[in-house]
């Protein structure tokens, strides 16, 4: 073990060590789980939740691009009563272990995010909620609910009202002002702002003429949304004064700390799970041996440390 | 699966990566911890380069298994741009290596077993094949290709079993799809469990012979893949269940690649086609 | 020379081939020029064209990320007059030979854009004007033109009224609704749309504490934007009637076809011009053989062939 | 530049990849149409590897040139990515080669030349040092480095000219920066050209003394590029010119990478630090 000290307080939340591994890539934890002890993470946050079962999209779901990848997986989950009952008891045990477990909540009405997000909350089984606002508003128009900032203020503070833990609201990057959106996203009751969702994209095969993905669109995630990603979380962290999670291609320990300099508290692991299954071990590892040879003694020194000409 | 501990990425030395015809290759990995944990069936996942380039490991199946010397092999097609790239992989090099990954093939007490194999499909039948010779059983192998170069390992099976092959120039065997003389040796004869790797046309054909004769059959399919291991839900097909939806996906990394004939869906519901819903997750 | 019949028709503009290299990252065309004979190429975008001159950001000015690079040139050119004066005759040649010469118009305020547009299209040197709307808005408070749909609409209908050749409107990846701006850029008087810009990013290093760049931020560019690019064109395609030229991230001939397929008429080569100096001639002479192998008699046959589930 | 047609990028081969120092290499490349062409100062640009990873070539100022084997010689330092997969290259591979690139050394007419170098600034020193004894002029080498395992190609400079070295740690010569050594001798003798590379600090100072004594320098700059060949405007230093802002970029990779000692800027112009603007072009 390191001498680093990797405590980090994130808002109302204290992790062991800043980083966390980003839903949809982590399954509930049982794959990754067979690789290694996940109590080494700050916390794991888990697949998306509905309100319904879903099956999910049509293969194929994931592609393959220059320095990242992107994904169509269409939030397949067993649903929030399957969830409470089948897929959260077992991570309970890292709690105990001081590594927190988080749900994330998906929906396309505001129903279905109270509802969901009310039951997670109720049953005791996370430590906090992550509202994944990339969703198409149903009722709305099919808009994506994130990309509006009176339809975030209005769905946070909602939510709000029916969440008994702490509440971090994920953001879209597929949006003009991020730094507008984080402030309804604060405005609204957020806690903790977690950034960057997915890029919507396209990959298409010129030989068959079809798109590759068979939800045709999809998320870009990886290596080459890093630089966008940082981008944003540095201009959020001025723009706001709740603590935020950063993520976006992080795959090695300095990728983690240039977020936190950008102004992330903690760090948020997803693609880099599924190019090799410790990769979030490594990243905590790592992160610590950055730390030590720069002789930084506390990880939370450097949290928004950027030096600006 | 769940219970036995997953074998951490390790280095694997390549001992061996020779081209066997125009595009295909045989590679041969010295990996003892794989050789002596997988199964027929399953698959390994390779990173075949350091770096960023490509992100993702790349799946191939098991082709054949030397548990005395350590050696697992592979026989793989270059197709695209992370094949290309393991081609041009030299003996002594080290590669990183994920697996094994996913359900093997399962002989259980099956005395005849049917062998169908259709291009790139027919490289994981091997080891099954071997093993199921070595445990006693008969095998019957059916192997189909586009001409005799693509016949895969066909001296191999020739000591195994008889062998009956097609190809689509005709330039060995009948000029044939595989399920022709599959159809024909059912007439004379009877097999209990058939194990078949392929294009998806071919399976489907399969599948149905399988039924007509109540034959049960186990088919290796293939998705594209990102964690393979189970975490991402990426590598989905459709396989009947009576969920709202009429059916359920399953992952071929996880759940497969090996299914039994009987619940793979060869079409989605049409309702299904394009659920659309969160493509951004 | 291929069989394969390579015009296109863009628009008002006769292109010998799709294949345009994109502004900033060809210069006026000389130092390419070196290296082959640029009336291989269906039209050259020269670099960013302001009132005055401007010497541009401090550096560093480019960085590397994975898939792409970073820029924040700041525009560094030497003013209308000394690029009418200097810049633009040597190019004349060119356009004799077929080759399309085009503008490339960047402004702070509405005024430099009409000034800029009506002395370079007056001056009978370029064949279109391109405007590049992704710059901030001085007078505006600072924000970019090319995010907002009304100032969209404004800006290209004022400098429509002073441009005597064909207005091809650059569109700014970074928006909420690209569709939108597209509409307004073609209600404005656009006659040709051309996307995407850079997608704005940041780069830290670790070590120093430091954003690389000597601008803080920059524009990412490259293999790892094509995805977002791909979906953007496709996405636009479908929203306006006006022809798209296609880009971001082209380093292949078949990415090339990828961007026909999704909609757009011709495609701009950009920092594959950085990567390889004959990079937009490989393209072209790939794009030919692509369409050879596949049988097509015409590339104009592709454009918006991609096929949907 | 403008006038002679550019050499197009092309395939060299790598006749030796072989460590100097614990990060420091020294890489023969066998491309006679570059070597017969390049001058002392100019630059290649070496893509290190096939592919998208990393994306951009790196620059590397020729050490040596032999124009009767065609060979150009360059050592390089890892430090980072590029310069790592580049270590890793082998003898006999094929690497693509952009160059030679920018304006070399200009020794004209000048008889007593001073070579100063920095570190991986001591590089590009070698190949004008042997033009000039070559051309039957004198020499005198400066070098400094952290210890002298980096005072590189120290013994081929000793057969050149006086040669005095320094370094950080006191291994070889005095603990000292090399601009000691210089002044030193400038007490005594006299120079009319003095040509230097190295860290900014050092070549400041030079740019000082040449100054106060009147002599004529000029210095091989360093910047980030992409193109290397004047397109971009990537890779631009501050110069002295009468501008409305006081001064002007010049690129390194087309202007440069050597300039006149008394044009350079070290330092933006206050107002000039940051100037905003478009930084999405
Ligand atoms: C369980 C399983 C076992 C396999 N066994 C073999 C084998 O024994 N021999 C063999 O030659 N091939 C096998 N394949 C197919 C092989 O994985 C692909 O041909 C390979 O991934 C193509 O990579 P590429 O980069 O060369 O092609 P590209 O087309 O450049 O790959 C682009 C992306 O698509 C994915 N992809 C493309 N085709 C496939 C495919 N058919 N299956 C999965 N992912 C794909 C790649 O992984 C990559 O993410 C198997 C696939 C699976 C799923
Ligand atoms: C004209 C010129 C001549 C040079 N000659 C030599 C030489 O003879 N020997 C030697 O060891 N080094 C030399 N360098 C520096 C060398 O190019 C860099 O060390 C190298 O590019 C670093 O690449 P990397 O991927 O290992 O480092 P990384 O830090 O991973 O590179 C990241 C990015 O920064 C750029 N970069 C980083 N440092 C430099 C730098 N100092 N100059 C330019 N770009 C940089 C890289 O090109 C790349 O785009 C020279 C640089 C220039 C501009
Ligand atoms: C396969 C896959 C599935 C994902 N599923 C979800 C999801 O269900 N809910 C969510 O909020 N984000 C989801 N994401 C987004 C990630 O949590 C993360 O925000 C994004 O991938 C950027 O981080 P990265 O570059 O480290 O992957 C998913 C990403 C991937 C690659
Ligand atoms: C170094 C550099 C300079 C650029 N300068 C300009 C510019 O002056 N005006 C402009 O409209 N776009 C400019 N761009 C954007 C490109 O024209 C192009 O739209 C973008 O790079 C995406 O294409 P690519 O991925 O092929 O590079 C610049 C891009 C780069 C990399
Ligand atoms: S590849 Fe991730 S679940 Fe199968
Ligand atoms: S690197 Fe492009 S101008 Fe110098």
């Amino acid at each position: 073990m390191s001498k680093v000290d990797m405590e980090v307080q994130l808002g109302p939340l204290k992790l062991k060590n800043p980083v966390l591994t980003m839903s949809g890539t982590f399954g509930f934890g049982r794959e990754h789980g067979q690789y290694y002890d996940l109590s080494t993470l700050g916390g794991v946050i888990v697949k998306a939740i509905t309100a319904e079962p879903r099956v999910g999209n049509p293969p194929p779901r994931i592609a393959e691009t220059a320095g990242g990848i992107l994904n169509a997986i269409g939030l397949q989950n067993p649903g929030v009563e399957a969830a409470i009952a089948d897929e959260l008891p077992p991570l309970q045990d890292l709690r105990r272990q001081g590594t927190l477990v988080i749900g994330n909540v998906s929906g396309y009405s505001f129903d279905d995010y109270t509802l969901v997000t009310k039951k997670i909350s109720d049953s005791g089984l996370v430590d906090a909620v992550e509202l994944n606002i990339s969703c198409p508003n149903v009722k709305g128009g099919g808009l994506t609910f994130g990309t509006h900032p009176e339809t975030v203020y209005k769905l946070v503070s909602t939510v709000r009202t029916v969440c008994a833990v702490p509440l971090i609201v994920k953001l879209s990057p597929n949006v003009t002002d991020i730094k507008e959106i984080a402030s309804s996203a604060t405005e609204g009751g957020a806690d903790i702002i977690s950034l960057i969702n997915t890029i919507t994209a396209m990959v298409i095969d010129a030989k068959t003429r079809r798109p590759i993905l068979g939800n045709i669109t999809g998320g870009l995630s990886g290596p080459a949304v890093k630089p966008v990603a940082l981008r944003m979380v540095h201009e959020v962290s001025q723009a706001v004064e709740i603590p935020l999670i950063g993520i976006g291609g992080i795959v090695a320990g300095v990728d983690a700390a240039e977020f936190l300099l950008a102004g992330a508290t903690a760090v948020g692991v997803g693609t880099a799970n599924l190019m090799h299954p410790l990769a979030a071990l490594n990243i905590v590892q790592e992160l610590q041996w950055f730390l030590e040879d720069e002789g930084i003694g506390a990880v939370a020194e450097i949290i928004g440390g950027l030096i600006l000409p | 699966m769940l219970e036995e501990k997953a074998i951490k990425p390790l280095q694997a030395s390549i001992v061996r990566n020779q081209r066997l015809a125009v595009d295909v290759y045989h590679l041969i990995l010295a990996m003892p911890e794989i050789a002596v944990k997988a199964r027929p069936g399953q698959f390994v996942m390779l990173k075949v380069a350091a770096g960023l380039e490509p992100i993702l490991r790349r799946p191939f199946s098991v082709h054949r298994l030397n548990r005395e010397t350590g050696a697992v092999e592979i026989i793989y097609q270059k197709v695209g741009k992370g094949t290309a790239i393991l081609a041009n992989r030299k003996p002594g090099e080290e590669i990183e290596v994920l697996g094994p990954l996913g359900t093997g093939f399962c002989v259980g007490h099956a005395r005849h077993i049917g062998l169908v194999g259709g291009g790139m499909g027919i490289a994981p039948l091997l080891a099954v094949a071997e093993q199921a010779v070595g445990e006693g059983k008969e095998v019957v192998i059916f192997l189909g290709a586009i001409t005799k170069d693509y016949l895969l390992a066909r001296t191999e099976f020739s000591k195994l079993g008889p062998l009956f092959v097609v190809t689509d120039d005709g330039s060995a065997g009948e000029k044939a799809v595989v399920s022709k003389p599959l159809a024909e040796y059912l007439q004379g004869h009877s097999l209990d469990l058939l194990l078949a790797c392929g294009p998806i046309p071919m399976l489907k054909a399969l599948a149905a012979i399988a039924e007509a004769q109540r034959i049960k059959a186990q088919l290796s399919l293939e998705q594209n893949m990102a964690c393979g291991i189970g975490a991402c839900l990426g590598c989905v097909v459709p396989v009947k269940a009576d969920t709202p939806a009429g059916f359920s996906y399953k992952r071929v990394c996880h759940d497969g690649p090996v299914f039994w004939a009987d619940e793979v869906l060869f079409e989605l519901p049409a309702k299904m086609e394009k659920q659309g819903g969160c493509g951004l997750e």
